[in-house]
């Protein structure tokens, strides 16, 4: 099984469906331990990444996903702005050249979007950030050796839910330090929908 | 939410048009950027500085444009860093050949967006030095230490020190001495309320204040017992001196959270000010008013600064920035 | 009610220890008086210029103190006009010789208090002109309307007259000029809370507002439902231009109420230069802040003055007074 | 029957006690047609009226009132402090010399009060203020002999009440225009106070 630029796209459309519908849900858990945008932050950023794709023809996944790396960085700002810029840009970078990517390519992909995201925010995992949903997925998909929806829906919704039992160390809920236990972290769970679109972008094919 | 405003989307936009729109013989916009800059801007030969932020903290960061300040600030969306791509705008209609120093308040979004913007400068070749602001002693963790009131000294310092014909590394270790002597911090009564999603930042009793807050809304480190105005003064003054151990003269600020009347801060600079006789230690210059702010908050912060020869001379000089006139 | 206060009868004396102790080089309280004069009175040969009113519309009167504007305030008790024997000291400390203007806000209390200053005053020799200031156009009937925030218009082109050496005469005809030009008004979002009552000034529903509010928490002429910013400006604006009909050239200022966040006031003055602009009238100087206030009540008012040569060159001539340098 | 010393010390000890028992409800008042300070202002002034007196040797009524009025105006502000003072100032002037007041002096004095108080204010009946209690005082006792506690009494209160039904023209209420009706004036509730006050006295004799 390949990755293709309809699912690339469909992979973007479905993880900005999600957001939209969940944008108050994601600001409120920022609120209870950050600043209370992420949602707001996440809703704008992918409804231009849409926006931008939007009558496109795009030849490799590779573009699809620049572009969407692109207006994630100049769009969202704050924290998630470059983090999910970073990871996007990174996996854009690893697939370049393939119109269709392979498993192996795309797990190598996610890998270099971790590191990109772990350098950039200066995190481990760990620390109650969006580092703690890709991370682990990379580890799991490293040891499948073909996409897998299921996978990478439950996997993702474990290591987004896990997110709650830990103490922050990174990012502003760092600052509440024990009262940031008992709260899912935003970004995780935002970072749980996009797996989610594109566990959805695998099933539908291409 | 009661607020005075329009479209919740467009309100970072009109807030710098209206912005602009008073202080046309003094501040520009980039067109079709939000960033403000000096209508004299680029200065030939002058370092220039460049802050910015989230929106919500107004006068900051617009309002410290001006000779002897900023030459430029980038406004983000309501508490959200602003992008890459801004501050690249405003690093470059600044940029007179002198470099450009870049002020950060430390915050994960505005640390990484200014980051890559200086990146971005660089690639150009534009000199960019960037300093980041960590004055909030509400957070024991030095390297987690958010950028708050204390920013404003920043702005004024480095200011003053390019305005003198400083060298990028003279303005950068100017500024860099002011993170090292500064600190804040701040206590809420009330929350705010982010235009876009209309809900309080947080919930708060009648009877209640949260300690230790930052200027996001953020609920604080602690939760207490409304204090006396005295009272919040000894806890926010002696938490602050504890971690300046070497406090001799210095310049304080009370600031407003965004919704505290002058008359609260006025009395919370009474007992500072009675404090810091007590300890022997000597104000050389004081602020009082709204200068790094959270939307409607209720509440305040107090930031002490250690001054040397050097910063006196540097505080002292002049400044045309509407929310900084020296 | 939630304060950054301590005892309630001592609110306005410590505010006044506060706000001198920020400013130790510029202001001195007359001890055992509510009365703060500039550092240097009595001025030989200028003129005098005082105000005041009660507490509570902070930074008005002391922060208006300075070159240029005025050499002394006298505060009262919070929304309580000061009395003739407070006011009588203010006269006697800046009275250099020139005379004294008293410039005071058009309120029964004000206007009889001050009154009776200056009958005392006159009485021990000194010469003592008085403004009654009446910008506020939510009243019809023009003999009742209140002073509001054009009465800093007042101060400014008052105490440039004065500090340009014009006779009490000259400065008295130069602040009735601005009273015959200025007109204001004002909406409120959320009421203020006296300090010794605690209790909220009227209530208000989540959707509604006060058009036409004075600067006391007086309830305003008429509720409305909460408009935009936009239709807040054109509101106020209208109503104004309705009284000013001969506006060609004006000075416009955006006031907060107390607790209301620069950005919104920014939305409004945006509407506000935009109504003008349509209707022709040339903008010459533009203040957006808090400049008269009512406490912690949110909201804000519009205040339009009409300018000649005379006004302009007074307007722009320097004001070392903290809350309005130019 | 005379109006003496000790009940002029009276008069004004009893109007404090009132003043400080309804220094709530005074407020109340105020908050609702004006700005909500005219309890703190009556108190705070009839505080410091009867510290002032206290220990005080007086020979004449005059200087009892002389006294108080001094410590309304130099103590209270806003509209109150001015308008109080002058009544008991033009009263003071008017029983001057007279160890024990006459009730036609009295008389006289109190028009004084009166017409004092309309030059002040700029004020006159019918505007919804306390000039709406003092003046028909004055009618009334015009057109009788000698002092009577209980026609001072009935007469200030149903000035006092009569107050409520009055569209203000002057004085903060008088913003509200026809907003204004179907609230007492404080000035005039406090006015009754001191008239209940100065029956009170009158009962208990010297
Ligand atoms: N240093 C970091 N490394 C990785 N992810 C981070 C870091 N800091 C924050 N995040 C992620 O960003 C999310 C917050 O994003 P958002 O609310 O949009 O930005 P901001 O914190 O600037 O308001 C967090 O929930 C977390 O998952
Ligand atoms: N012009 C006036 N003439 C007579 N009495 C007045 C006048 N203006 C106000 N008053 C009286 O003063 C009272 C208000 O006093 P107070 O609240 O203490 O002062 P302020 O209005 O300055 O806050 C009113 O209820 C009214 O009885
Ligand atoms: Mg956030
Ligand atoms: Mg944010
Ligand atoms: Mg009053
Ligand atoms: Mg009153």
């Amino acid at each position: 099984m390949t990755f293709t630029v309809e699912q690339a796209i469909n992979w973007l459309t479905k993880s900005n469906e999600k957001i939209q519908k969940n944008k108050d849900y994601l600001s409120e858990l920022d609120q209870a331990i950050g600043d209370g945008d992420h949602g707001i932050n996440m809703a704008r950023g992918f409804d231009e990444v849409v926006k931008k794709l939007d009558g496109n023809d795009y030849e490799q996944v590779a573009d699809v996903l620049k572009d969407a790396a692109m207006t994630l960085m100049s769009k969202v700002g704050g924290a998630s702005g470059p983090l999910f810029g970073t990871a996007f840009l990174k996996i854009s970078m690893a697939v370049k050249g393939e119109e269709a990517v392979t498993f192996g390519t795309f797990v190598k992909a996610l890998e270099d979007a971790v590191a990109g995201v772990k350098q950039r925010g200066k995190a481990e995992e760990g620390e109650k950030t969006m580092i703690d949903v890709w991370s682990p997925m990379v580890e799991r998909m490293k040891a499948a050796d073909d996409f897998d929806a299921s996978v990478i829906r439950d996997n993702a919704k474990s290591s987004m839910e896990a997110t709650k039992d830990i103490v922050a160390t990174k990012g502003r809920a760092a600052y509440l330090k024990e009262r940031s236990k008992g709260h899912l972290d935003p970004g995780s769970v935002s970072s749980y929908y996009i797996f989610e679109a594109l566990a959805e972008s695998l099933e539908e094919g291409a | 939410m009661k607020k005075i405003m329009n479209e919740p989307n467009q309100i970072v936009t009109e807030m710098l048009d209206g912005f602009v729109a008073a202080k046309p013989g003094k501040v520009k916009r980039i067109p079709d950027t939000t960033v403000v800059t000096r209508k004299d801007s680029p200065i030939q030969n002058k370092v220039g500085i460049v802050s910015g932020g989230g929106s919500g903290h107004e006068p900051a960061h617009a309002g410290y444009i001006g000779k002897g300040m900023l030459d430029a600030a980038v406004a983000g969306e309501v508490f959200t860093s602003p992008t890459p791509d801004q501050v690249l705008e405003a690093i470059k209609a600044v940029d007179g050949g002198a470099g450009v120093l870049l002020v950060i308040k430390n915050y994960t979004g505005d640390v990484m967006n200014f980051d890559m913007a200086a990146e971005l400068a660089e690639a150009e070749g534009i000199d960019v030095a960037q300093v980041v602001v960590n004055d909030d002693v509400a957070i024991d963790d030095v390297d987690g230490r958010r950028g708050v009131a204390g920013t404003v000294f920043v702005h004024k310092i480095a200011g003053a020190k390019a305005e003198a014909g400083a060298s990028l590394e003279e303005v950068k270790n100017a500024a860099e001495k002011v993170i090292a002597n500064v600190r804040s911090m701040g206590v809420a009564l009330s929350p705010c309320v982010m235009p876009a999603s209309g809900k309080p930042s947080f919930e708060l009793g009648d009877d209640e204040m949260e300690v230790g807050i930052g200027i996001h809304g953020e609920p604080g480190t602690e939760r207490k017992t409304l204090g006396t105005a005295d009272e919040i003064a000894v806890e926010l003054t002696n938490h602050i001196l504890e971690d300046l151990p070497e406090a001799e003269e210095i310049a304080v600020m009370v600031n407003g959270m965004g919704a505290t009347p002058e008359m609260e801060l006025n009395l919370v600079n009474r007992k500072v000010q009675e404090i810091l006789q007590e300890k022997g230690v000597k104000t050389y210059k004081t602020f009082v008013g709204e200068y790094m702010t959270s939307l409607e908050m209720a509440g305040c912060s107090v930031t002490l600064l250690n001054l040397d020869d050097e910063l006196k001379e540097l505080l002292d000089s002049p400044s045309d920035a509407p929310a900084l006139r020296v």
